[in-house]
């Protein structure tokens, strides 16, 4: 499946959306196992995304992506910034050869997994990027790649990120990036593939 | 939440803003950012620090001549972007390079990696060392290693003092590097810190209890116990922070308030640190009690053990300093 | 009560304790009492000032060239007796007569003025000046008078300077009854203080309430509200203060945190207040943020204007002094 | 009726015993209106009274008086350190002429005043002050006066020390150092008069 540039603009208001709505939530399930940010600086983030692509003159995936990059890392701080950004922008990069979704999302996660040096069953949002990376390239994406990765995600403990300090009583609580993450693909499930 | 402040996403801005005001001869900022910067630098090696905001005086209260020049304010617990530090590294450079200094924390690093690899890019010469004090957290491959935090007012008094004798870059990160192994803090907590846009405590802690080991972002610690008295705090404190000194002969301590804690209870605590090291073979060559690096409104305290049997650490922290908070 | 200290009527020994086991190199006290008097004694006037505990850093942090010469610490918001004070007298007259900054309390009065009567018995010359900036009090025949709070500290810097610089006891006794007509301050409180011995807060707020004119000792004021953001709290202190200065052209501020507040409340609110000032035709020529006159674990701040029109006060709060909390 | 010095003492002691046994209300009537430390402030300051007396040597009236006022003095602090000590200091002064207890008192309540610079009305210790040397002087003086004395403060607004601050808010509140020195005078009727 090829990603279009107008598919990547709605996916991605949808996800500021979603961020948006679920602001709150997100900071409360950081409050539990972090810092309690993770809300405010996700909706900070998506709302600049959203700013920034209003006024994208250049029509092509990579200008979408390379912006979007660019919004989360210069707005968004902590861990989810660079995390993000990097994310966006190896997509960006990777755009330049092809539009192949399952291609740009494997580019994603291994920006996240280069920039956090972190890997699956960190409880990180890598354990939401992995899964759904998996299922696209075998063409089993789905809502229930993302419920079974939330799912998955409780019972890890944390090795990684701030939520590493509080140890085994990371045990049981969401990751709050696997969460904001699966939004991100909800959103794609909505605009792109639906 | 009870707090004197205007709109709670007002907050980094309208502090930064009081603070420009009150000191517009010392500090400027570079447009459009929030970044500090020195209003007169140095032709040496340019100190760069920040972190999210909340900890104040940390960072801006660090900058001027003999420690940072410029520091860089994130939001409320949440480290700064990229753009912006590159901005201070850009500011800060006056050809002899820039050096970062980083409390570890996971979005700090990635954040201040990325402005590296930007300023590299625009060929500027950048260093950084990772400031890991915290010994409350576990260094391990099942944690994000020890965290950075009220030991890290020390090394930029201590860099800060070098770089104005005219330390090279290289120089200065290996000072650094070795300098980081010296320094050991751990902090205890009456009360969990309120984000302002958050609007509640990070975590909660009943009238009786406290908390031990805790960070500086609110972050948990390493044990949950009743309400201790000084003394025995200062025991438990002072006990596992010389558990690795067995060698050293002399050392520097900095008893930092969170935020909400007392001139008093400072110095009540550190009248029993001194006694607690009395079971001790060190002597105390240095000393600092006050509000250094803060934890927004929590209660509590931390103590930082610093060596000084080198005597130019000695001799780096006590040379004068024009700087707000020091 | 949440606090680190020991046994809660040790409080005053502990951090008195603390602070000369940290500060030997400038401070000791004098055997037997709870003052504290610096080491390296000027052939000047030497000033003396005290009260309470509870405010620290007042007063000790304030002993040293250009303040103070001596602090007398009494218990817990209780004046310190007439004997401690009359030692701190003797001890601080070099032949030159000893000035006595009080801030008007009928305790610290009365305390005082017996001291007094004991050096002149002595033969020591002694001379007093009575703060009483606080203007949340009225002064009238039905009060004690204006209280003296945070203003005090503008006293001891300006005061300091000028014996410092040799002026004679009755020269500064004039200067000081002067200026203290200059000096005026508003406080607001979040939170009641709580003295360690009582183990509650002097009075309580509910968590949507705050009070204008709190007192230092935990005294309510002239209003209870419900809490206001910065901006208001700072057009209220503003408009107040101000009153009185319609001809006015230079003002500096000090706005001081009552314990338990965060520095980066303070800078929100000096820049609300900078705000507020440009309303009125006035210059900020000087500006001082901080703890410096607090009351234990008090929330809350208190902003203090003094005139400076005349040039030789603006001097004089700016000499170099060498002094733990200036 | 004349003071002897066996009874001063006695007096003296049992008035320790009252304060020290009332310390809590004490402070709690100060918290109301003052800054609650009265009753620390009482009992610090006759318990060195006790030490005090258990050393004096010179049997004599104006002894016991004397150290009783130097022990307030340096031990209480606060305005009731300075007004007690006053009072005993020009108690000690007169019983170098008299043992008379009313004109001891009287010169007492004086030495307050005079320190003070308060009177009668401005709800303080002088209000319990008053009432029982008056009563003193006209043969009159019982548990009764005190007790009239502690209705008739109440009602009053604060105009001296610390409770002045609080304005109309002291009306209807005792005053702390009035109740204190009624537990003075209960002591006196024990130990002396009954
Ligand atoms: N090293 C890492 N690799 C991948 N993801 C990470 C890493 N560290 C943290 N994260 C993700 O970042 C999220 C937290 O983001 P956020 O709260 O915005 O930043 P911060 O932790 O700096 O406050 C975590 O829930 C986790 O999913
Ligand atoms: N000017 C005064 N004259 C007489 N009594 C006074 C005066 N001022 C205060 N008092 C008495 O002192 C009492 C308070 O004493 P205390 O609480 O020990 O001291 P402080 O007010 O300094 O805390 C009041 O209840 C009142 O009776
Ligand atoms: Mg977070
Ligand atoms: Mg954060
Ligand atoms: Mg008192
Ligand atoms: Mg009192």
């Amino acid at each position: 499946m090829e990603l279009t540039h107008e598919q990547a603009q709605r996916w991605l208001l949808n996800f500021h959306g979603k961020v948006t709505d679920n602001k709150a939530y997100l900071s409360d399930l950081d409050q539990a196992i972090g810092d309690g940010d993770h809300g405010s600086n996700m909706a900070r983030g998506t709302e600049a995304v959203k700013e920034k692509l209003a006024s994208v003159t250049d029509e092509s995936l990579e200008a979408v992506l390379k912006q979007t990059a660019m919004a989360l890392i210069s707005k968004v701080g902590g861990a989810s910034g660079p995390l993000y950004g990097s994310a966006f922008m190896a997509m960006a990069k990777k755009a330049k050869e092809t539009r192949d979704l399952s291609v740009l999302i494997e580019a994603g996660l291994e920006g996240i997994k280069h920039r956090g040096k972190a890997d699956v069953g960190d409880k990180t949002m890598i354990d939401m990027w992995q899964p759904v990376a998996t299922a696209l390239k075998e063409g089993t994406f789905s809502q229930a790649t993302i419920d079974q990765a939330l799912l998955d995600v409780k019972p890890l403990k944390a090795k990684k990120g701030r939520a590493s300090y509080v140890g085994d009583r990371s045990i049981g609580a969401l990751d709050p990036g696997a969460v904001s993450s699966g939004y991100l693909f909800e959103a794609l499930i909505e605009e792109v593939i639906a | 939440m009870k707090k004197i402040i205007n709109e709670p996403h007002l907050v980094v801005d309208d502090l930064l803003e009081g603070m420009l005001l009150a000191h517009s001869d010392l500090l400027t900022r570079i447009e459009d950012t929030r970044v500090v910067i020195e209003k007169e630098k140095q032709a040496t090696v340019g100190l760069v620090s920040g972190g999210g905001s909340g900890h104040e005086p940390a960072h801006a209260g660090f900058v001027g001549d003999g420690m940072l020049r410029a520091a860089v304010l994130g939001e409320m617990f949440t480290s700064p972007t990229p753009d912006q530090i590159y901005e201070a590294i850009k500011a800060s450079d006056t050809g002899k390079g820039v050096l970062l200094i980083v409390k570890n924390y996971t979005g700090d690093v990635m954040n201040f990696d990325m402005a590296k690899e930007m300023a590299e890019m625009e060929d500027i010469e950048v260093e950084s060392i990772l400031v890991d004090d915290d010994i409350a957290v576990e260094d391990s491959t099942y944690t994000a290693g020890k965290r950075g935090v009220a030991g890290t007012i020390l090394v930029h008094k201590i860099l800060g003092h070098f770089a104005r004798e005219g330390k090279t870059l290289a120089e200065l990160k290996q000072l650094g590097d070795a300098l980081i192994h010296h320094i050991d803090t751990l902090g205890v907590a009456l009360t969990g810190a309120t984000v302002p846009e958050v609007g509640k405590p990070g975590f909660t802690l009943e009238a009786n209890e406290m908390e031990y080991g805790v960070g500086i972002h609110g972050e948990p610690g390493y044990r949950r116990s009743e309400l201790k008295q000084s003394h025995q705090i200062a025991k438990e404190l002072v006990t596992k922070l010389m558990e690795t000194r067995k060698e050293t002969k002399k050392i520097g301590l900095l008893v930092n308030g969170l935020g909400a804690t007392p001139i008093q209870e400072l110095y009540v605590f550190y009248r029993d640190v001194v006694n607690e090291l009395k079971a001790y073979d060190v002597e105390i060559t240095f000393q600092k009690i006050g509000d250094f690096m803060t934890s927004i409104d929590m209660a509590g305290l931390s103590l930082t053990v610093i060596d000084l049997d080198d005597e130019t650490y000695k001799e780096a922290l006590t040379s004068p300093v024009d700087v707000l908070s020091w």
